[in-house]
């Protein structure tokens, strides 16, 4: 992998990858402390996807996202300080606090939007990307799903419009075994979700997903497809997500040991290793950046938490682009 | 002044809307090589090129939430569904993703998209293929919902929706398409949320919308001649809703029949007169009386299909029954 | 009697009702291994094995379609959206297909099929997993509609449901499931489209129905220490709707007001608040009221969300009005 | 074709396909001379898949139809004067007139409904098929569905459940090139709709639709392999329709020497050309085969034309099992 030995970008990938882990890790903290309400869907172990994703694009290009989005937004350059303030319910969040973990969007970095419905980000993907070509502004868009999303009817749809169509539109699905309690396997008759690029014609590929340099490769390449008017493809990550469906999941689904046999596959821990291994960091290095990502963190919850709570009035504005006081009112 | 039908009057606002923004473009089935079932877009493709007037797939959910994700990157898709029928198919996209959007994200992202729909019963086409589901969007907040009668006002409205910034629900009404009506050269727009008052009137208020209207009109001949002066309100959009047009008819008649063509249960007329009697209700001589249709699924058969949605007969009768 | 929660209420009628008939089975996603995402049928997977309790894939409109189908050949499926907010990907399925089966079919197809849906905001669930979409369903016709606030009501209406022989759409409260109240160890029914009078008054007629009415029950509660006797009665069934309690109470006491938790525009309030006063206008002290959500989308701060339905303070507010 | 050399099966394939043909000219007759009313689709030209399909299952199997279904309905058994008293909305019809041409159903003959929503009549065939599973009955059910079809969310999501859990269910499409106006290609990017079993893992065949052995050949064996408890198959059949997408079709969307073109590899003159070029049958007795389905089509018409209209009173029953009257007042 030619970025492997570009020593700077290694770190890089890592401080991003180290900066989701931590983002998840304390909302996981601040959620079983009360502090968060809501649902909480942490990305805690799937991190080599987003960001290997993310750095395959540049910052003009788009990515619609998920209920599992931190990392996305994260990746796509998202400011930890709004989010945090988002996932409190906070006036300075990304949506005033109106929108919550599972609605962040930021057109200006090219977050088209994380979702709750499972599956609805897939045609708005590829609806970016039909955007792209009528305007001819060479964009490319990443759609990010989960396995259990390739299910739903909007994936078919969508997936065959963008492959019709050639659109700039690159389907990262981030194949984590489970939607919610259910084993893919259990309702869905194909090995690899990436199979499914045969009912398109266009090219399905497994990268592994807790290796950011797979990640970042296989992404990379779909990226430069689309960008070159060839179309789309699908891209499947294979990982896992440490933490449940949602943070409060007891998890009988699935076994101590399959947990266990994931987290020796730490995406962080291999990709931390392999940067000192390669001497393309020190140990000093790692920790004053690992702290500072810490501090950063730190910061968007004193941020989040010292925040004011939206008005009251808030909650009748924003239904419509004006008139909302009428609109509202009948 | 020239006279187009309603059909040609969309077409009109649809080609006007391309010309003047190239931001504008169409998706649906069979709009392009077709020029749409209903022949409404024929010549656009050749004239706008494949890229502005497409051809989908049958995918409704897909291509309506393509066209979230194009409005959502500042383009304006006009996207149809053949019939309002299959909206139901597409109603994730319409009402958890295009409607709330702008809301979830405290305003940062908006959809200007517009959704036509052509709905109605009286053609034969049974039940998948007649409804009219007005309600189903008029209960979705952040959603605009359009339901014009005339060719001026199909024109105008569409117009004005498609320069909107807000999802809107444009209803058609498949009757309508061939009914002619004066429609000016000139440029022009109707505002969404203003009602018209098709003909005024002194002894009760006929609030009506879409191919409703046209049999409010003929109702409203009918009762004149024994002496009964009809006032047709014609709300147009349904939401936003301009009450103050309705109110201002109610506190001058004092007696009001809501007129739909969807079923009564929980139609949207239900909301209309809840209002009426929430504020009005001092001003009122007579309960606010409703005609609607039944709360049947739409049959088949030519003996029967038109005995299940208001034409002229019933509105004359129930509007006997408030002035009486 | 013993107490339980309104969740294991629902949980005992599934239970009770595939123990009594075979043919009665239940689909969705996570109700298998998981027991369902709020625990309902948590062991059913052992008991009853994989073909009777059947983990869906992500497939809303696929999986109630499979279950309309199964429904067609004489089965009983008992299908849930995880949350009703997903209704709308189902729709077609519901609204076109199984509620229109029996009638387009001349009466030759049944489809007995119930769909539960939980809905309901305050969760902090966000835009997107917060809905009361009743009036979704209530204006299709061919469904039934069901939305209990008790546990009593709960499992007997279950039972009901599951053994009626057309689709019904069954709507639970998120916040209601782990409300207790008495039901009985014996077998029991509560029949579709009966209301019930949860507190009798004379000086005002609260409707309401799901988790409104708890609330108008202790709205009822600070309203009677300053006099005012409301009289509560839980419609349970909105279609098909026991108008005949409602009417019994109107003429006694002359003042309505009709609380949901769904926004107001379209809500379910505005037919029940219409078809009062079609029927009993002159039996009306004063214009039915309705206390129902704003017209906006659910947020997610917890500085707003409950600020945009009602509680009980607002439904004292909305009866003082009548009443005053 | 093991088949083709038995006069009897052939004789009786090609009298259901005349009885499919002349009850559809005869619908296309009466709706130019304005007594049918709506929308009528005629399968004219596709009657050897619907015929094909259904002699490879037996009369206790099912099938699920479209709004192309005259066919399919024929096909498994309809009784032509029902039908056409259906498609005149009289109350001697299949639905009692509420219905019409898109929504025969008959639980008896294993027909389970055509359908006016494209794509919908996908889950409920593998919900049939459910049902045969569930309770053990050993039914197959035969799906039927348009090119254009395949590409709704209701195709993948039900295929894919199918074949996750092995249902009994035979998915046939019925590939026309057309959906409406819209060659399927323009809107698909694989050459074959059987190739998108792939995405499925189930076996995807394409057979010649306009051969009556090639289709009942295909459809049999995927019929064994369902009754056997192996799971679906999707078999496509390439037909064409003479006919516009509804009566009334200017078709401008095709040229007239496609059309040509396939009115040469007409399904039915081929048949009656094997038979009597191989003996299976004289040039007298196929005319005396053919004239006993002309009356029978005639009597149909008959039938229908002087069956009473359904009474106004039949406008507000059957909307629900009993309660009508209270439920449809509120
Ligand atoms: C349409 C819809 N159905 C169901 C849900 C509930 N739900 C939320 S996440 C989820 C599982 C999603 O699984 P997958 O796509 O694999 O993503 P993951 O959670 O594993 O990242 C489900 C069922 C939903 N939000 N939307
Ligand atoms: C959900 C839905 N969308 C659109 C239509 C309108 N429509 C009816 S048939 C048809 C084309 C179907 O094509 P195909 O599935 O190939 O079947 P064919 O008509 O060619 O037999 C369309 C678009 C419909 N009835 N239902
Ligand atoms: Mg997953
Ligand atoms: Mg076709």
């Amino acid at each position: 992998m030619a970025l492997a030995h570009d020593n700077k970008a290694a770190l890089d990938l890592y401080q991003d990858m180290y900066r989701v882990r931590q983002f998840d890790s304390m909302a996981s903290k601040l959620f079983a402390e009360g502090k968060l309400a809501g649902n909480i869907h942490t990305c805690i172990g799937q991190e080599a996807v987003c960001v290997g994703a993310c750095r395959a694009v540049a910052a003009s290009d788009f990515i619609a996202s998920t209920h599992r989005g931190h990392g996305h937004c994260l990746a796509k350059g998202g400011d930890a300080r709004l989010m945090m303030a988002e996932l409190f319910g906070k006036a300075t969040g990304y949506c005033h606090g109106k929108g919550g973990s599972m609605h962040i969007a930021d057109l200006d970095l090219g977050i088209l939007g994380a979702n709750g419905i499972v599956g609805a980000g897939i045609p708005i993907a590829a609806g970016s990307a039909l955007a792209s070509r009528i305007r001819k502004t060479g964009e490319v868009t990443l759609c990010f799903f989960g396995d259990a999303a390739s299910n739903q009817g909007s994936f078919h749809e969508a997936v065959n419009m963008a492959a019709a169509w050639k659109l700039p539109v690159v389907f990262v699905c981030e194949n984590n075994l489970y939607g919610v309690s259910v084993e893919i396997h259990r309702v869905t008759s194909v090995p690899d979700i990436a199979e499914r690029a045969k009912a398109y014609g266009i090219p399905g590929t497994v990268a592994d997903g807790n290796d950011v340099f797979s990640v970042l490769a296989a992404v990379t390449e779909a990226v430069e497809r689309a960008r070159r008017g060839d179309g789309p493809s699908l891209v499947e990550c294979k990982t896992y997500r440490h933490h449940g469906h949602y943070e409060g999941d007891p998890q009988a689904y699935r076994s101590r040991d399959e947990v266990e046999k994931w987290k020796r596959r730490d995406p962080i821990v291999r990709l931390r290793a392999e940067i000192l291994s390669g001497g393309m960091a020190g140990a000093d290095e790692m920790a004053a950046l690992e702290a500072a990502v810490d501090r950063e963190i730190e910061a968007a919850v004193t941020f989040a938490a010292e925040s004011p709570w939206p008005s009251a009035s808030e909650a009748t504005t924003c239904v419509y682009a004006t008139d909302n006081d009428r609109s509202v009112a009948r | 002044m020239r006279t187009i039908n309603y059909g040609k009057a969309i077409s009109e606002a649809m080609h006007e809307e391309m010309l003047r923004d190239e931001s504008v473009f169409i998706l649906g089935e069979d709009m392009g090589v077709m020029g749409s079932v209903f022949g409404l877009t024929r010549g656009f493709m050749a004239e706008f090129g494949a890229d502005r007037v497409i051809d989908t797939p049958i995918s409704e959910n897909g291509f309506v939430g393509m066209a979230v994700g194009a409005a959502i990157r500042g383009l304006r898709p006009v996207v149809e569904l053949m019939y309002v029928d299959f909206a139901p198919l597409a109603l994730d996209q319409i009402a958890n993703q295009a409607a709330k959007m702008r809301y979830m994200t405290g305003g940062k992202v908006k959809v200007p998209l517009v959704v036509r729909a052509p709905g109605g019963a009286g053609r034969r086409n049974a039940a998948q293929h007649s409804q009219s589901l007005d309600a189903l969007f008029t209960h979705i907040p952040g959603l605009k919902v359009v339901a014009p009668a005339t060719p001026f006002d199909a024109k105008g409205l569409l117009k004005s929706a498609i320069r909107d910034d807000d999802p809107v629900v444009f209803l058609e009404h498949k009757f309508c398409y061939a009914m002619q009506g004066e429609v000016p050269e000139e440029e022009y727009v109707v505002p969404l949320g203003k009602a018209d008052i098709k003909r005024p009137g002194r002894d009760v208020t006929i609030v009506a919308w879409s191919r409703q209207v046209i049999f409010a009109l003929e109702a409203a001949k009918t009762l004149a001649a024994e002496g009964i002066e009809a006032e047709v309100v014609d709300i147009r959009s349904l939401v936003p809703l301009d009450f103050e047009t309705i109110s201002a008819s109610v506190r001058k008649t004092h007696k009001v029949v809501v007129v739909h063509e969807a079923i009564k249960r929980g139609g949207y007329g239900a909301e209309i007169a809840a209002q009426i009697m929430e504020e009005l209700f001092d001003w009122l001589d007579a309960p606010v009386k409703r005609v609607a249709g039944l709360n049947v699924v739409i049959p088949f058969s030519p003996a029967l299909e038109d005995a299940v949605f208001p034409h002229v007969p019933e509105i004359v009768a129930g509007v006997k029954e408030v002035v009486r």
